[in-house]
């Protein structure tokens, strides 16, 4: 069975991410899916969530989405915006942000992420941008959110960088670092959420998009996916929901392509 | 202390060969003139620093000027990847490029102690993270209260710093706005700090007590460049426009 | 999250027996209001901290709420000296009071690392101090880079601090404005804050971007409290009183 | 020969300390003597000295001098007013100060201050205010001025607790503690001019202040007074200078009695 044809996946993705915030969180966010996400969780079930960019913006409640962490948008719009360093150090490094919002290009089943190079280091095959925020973001947040399209080149095995910590090899290895904070909680993918086993701390799928088949999902992962017991079907978008999202996007696009 | 000089001037007489030199600004406010007119003067041998070097550094880069790139996210946030940078980090074109990369953490951590004028920044960091093993500028200490493992990198203190900012009055003292990004930190750390502004005003008598003000005596000298981010934007001034890359 | 209650609850409700509290404000914004409540509601055995504890801080060693004071200069500038505290330290009445004692710039570093949330703050301080000998919180750590001897102190993470600022608005968010001095470090340091204002407002969205605001998560009560900081005064309220002690 | 009737000793040690503030300064001001020296030097010979206060206001202008580091005034004519962690890591630590300008309970011959304690540290006989930012004033600016009121029990061999470092045992102490800045270069009392020797960094009388002797000096100092082969005469205050300052003073005091 196909996905039904009212929504994309990406929407999915976005909207099952945006459902996953609540009202009195304190997030750390990312361009691109994340932003969505937690714009669409504002504009329906969590009003007074606190979004905060890595820009010193904080509390933003954009009419758009921004085209990056800087747009003026974010800071008009924000409670208060504050220096870099001070972003860093009282907020994120103070234990304030409870949800951080990443991306990845890489991802391995224990929620490490790389985005730095693939291939080695000093001689990579390509060289991606880097973590930015990502590395103190994935230990300094209470929990950390991951989103990302499935494919068999992001879902690894094996990371070829260690960029931003998620569960190591899995078990206590956070614990056995020092690291207090619980790491990557949640797996949101266009295809499935995956939450960590409580003990191995592998992503597990829990939920299916409408739609998506097991073998959908293990077909672009590369990694041997394992389903929890009782995995459940993902609501689907609700009208209200979409109509929100796609309402944003077009904003959006009017808006920057009048910039 | 600030002379009003024309940009050309402002960096000729404080950018120099072999320089380390941050051009800083956090999506606004990006010294984009400042840095064209050192490609335009031909530099060599410079060591870039920049937390998020985008389209500005990837020319430079591309020009040649550079030897070696301090930074923690080389792209362009939103609008694209850096062509010249990965050319010159996976192909050695136009010639090797020697880079240091931290995140972003880091980076700010290190102008804040270069502003504070100490030798290291101590920051809780670099957990699990494998940039730790790739740069011997990462090392760790423990705290000598708690035994508590917290990373250290060294401050930074470039020679010298531009920023692009809204307005000097006319003694020099210059005020930045809106997203403040790392530029009063980067201004404090440089050993010369440059300052292009959109407008000089006769004082600044009328503005609120706590804004971010950069003393006449901590900035070397200052240009002014009426739209000197573009294509980046001037908070409450100019809007951003997309480049066409 | 923050409650707008009344005074006697918020102190009644976040202050106990044998708590670290601060009641923090520089010269103008004292939170005397609050200080003179917990004295009324008759607290024990508190550690006492701030900066320039000052006549309220005197008045209640006097009352005997304290059992320690970590302080860097105990005295009303400009105004006296602290009698109280001088006859508990010099003559153990009411009875005897512990001090760690250290310098301005030390507790604005150890307020600063409690907000970012460290264990300890590394600064370049007292050097060839006596104070290093006489506390044993003062230790030394070297650079790792260069090996310069930087000093450390425990982070500041006191159990309550109580502020007096501006103004509130309807959501909880604080602004405070003039000379910020310590408390917005000393708010986010605390486990618990308690803001007395002088009024609410509707909101804050005419306010300049980068004032200092505490967001109403970081707050756990609001009381209102015209007047809350006299005899020290409230800036662009109310003007100083020259207290008569 | 008494000191001309014109003048009082301390508007001489004020009007002296001024003189010594050059327009280019960074000054660190401390409340009483210091404050008042700054300002006049500010109304006189320095209009654009940049005074700041620990406070966190850079660059006063106070029309009268405030009764305290906090007084609303000093934020209304600054330039900038900043965080106080800030004040200590950018502006003192940072190097950016060019004069520390300090008071003392007691001194020592090197310029050692103590404003801790009388008597033992854990038994005092009289407890003082304490260091406040001295100890990394005396440390961190470029060089220190200290200005006090002579007396026996204020200038003495060796003073009770070693709140801010001055040259220590004297020669090159400071460098052998790492400390780079030049410390206490300057010391103006209500009766003289004193500088350290350049090699044993003892306090030495350079000029005396009109109609003081020589014997006056060593009578309110407890250590066995140097006086520098050529001592000057201190050039007793102009008219415009004891004027700014009279003025100054009862605008001080007028506008502080009708708060």
């Amino acid at each position: 069975m196909m996905s039904r044809p009212e929504f994309t996946p990406n929407e999915m993705m976005t909207i099952a991410a945006s459902r996953a915030l609540k009202n009195d969180d304190v997030c750390f966010v990312g361009i691109g899916a994340p932003s969505a996400a937690c714009n669409i969780a504002r504009l329906m079930h969590a009003p007074d969530i606190t979004l905060i960019y890595e820009s010193g913006t904080i509390g933003t409640a954009p009419d758009v989405l921004p085209l990056s962490i800087g747009d003026g948008e974010l800071c008009d719009t924000a409670l208060t915006t504050v220096p870099v360093p001070e972003m860093f150090r009282y907020w994120l490094q103070g234990g304030r942000i409870t949800i951080g919002f990443l991306g990845a290009a890489q991802i391995d089943k224990y929620g490490n992420i790389n985005t730095t190079v693939i291939g080695d280091y000093d001689c990579p095959k390509t060289r991606l941008p880097g973590g930015g925020g990502a590395p103190e973001i994935a230990t300094s947040s209470q929990e950390v959110y991951i989103t990302l399209a499935q494919s068999k080149r992001g879902m690894v095995e094996k990371i070829d960088f260690y960029t931003s910590f998620g569960h190591g090899d899995g078990g206590d290895h956070r614990q056995k670092l020092g690291i207090d904070t619980k790491g990557p909680t949640l797996l949101i993918t266009d295809l499935a959420i995956w939450k960590p086993d409580p003990v191995t701390k592998e992503f597990t799928v829990v939920s299916l998009h409408p739609g998506v088949t097991r073998d959908q999902v293990q077909e672009t992962c590369g990694w041997s996916v394992k389903f929890a017991d009782g995995v459940e079907e993902t609501p689907p978008p609700t009208d209200l929901e979409l109509a929100t999202l796609r309402d944003l996007k077009a904003r959006t696009e009017a808006a920057h392509k009048g910039a | 202390m600030a002379r009003f000089v024309p940009l050309s001037q402002a960096v000729a007489e404080n950018l120099g060969n072999g320089d380390s030199v941050a051009f800083e600004g956090f999506t606004h406010l990006i010294p984009t003139a400042a840095a064209h007119e050192s490609i335009r003067q031909g530099f060599r041998d410079l060591t870039l620093i920049r937390m998020t070097p985008d389209v500005v550094y990837d020319q430079m880069i591309g020009m040649g000027l550079a030897r070696k790139l301090v930074f923690s996210y080389a792209g362009n946030p939103g609008v694209g990847l850096l062509r010249r940078l990965r050319d010159a980090v996976e192909n050695g074109f136009p010639h090797k490029l020697e880079i240091e990369e931290h995140s972003h953490a880091a980076m700010a951590n290190a102008y804040e102690a270069g502003a504070a004028g100490l030798p290291c920044a101590v920051f809780r960091g670099y957990r699990g993270a494998e940039l730790a093993r790739v740069n011997p500028n990462i090392k760790f200490i423990e705290c000598p209260f708690t035994g508590e493992s917290l990373a250290a990198v060294p401050a930074l203190r470039p020679d010298v710093v531009f920023i692009h900012a809204q307005k000097a009055d006319r003694k020099g003292n210059v005020l930045v706005e809106g997203i403040v990004g790392i530029q009063k930190e980067a201004v404090l750390a440089a050993k010369r700090a440059v300052v292009s502004v959109e407008e000089v005003v006769d004082d600044f008598s009328d503005l609120h007590p706590n804004l971010t003000i950069l003393p006449h005596w901590t900035v070397a000298d200052i240009a002014v460049v009426p739209g000197g981010a573009h294509p980046s934007y001037t908070h409450a001034i100019t809007r951003v426009t997309t480049p066409n890359i």
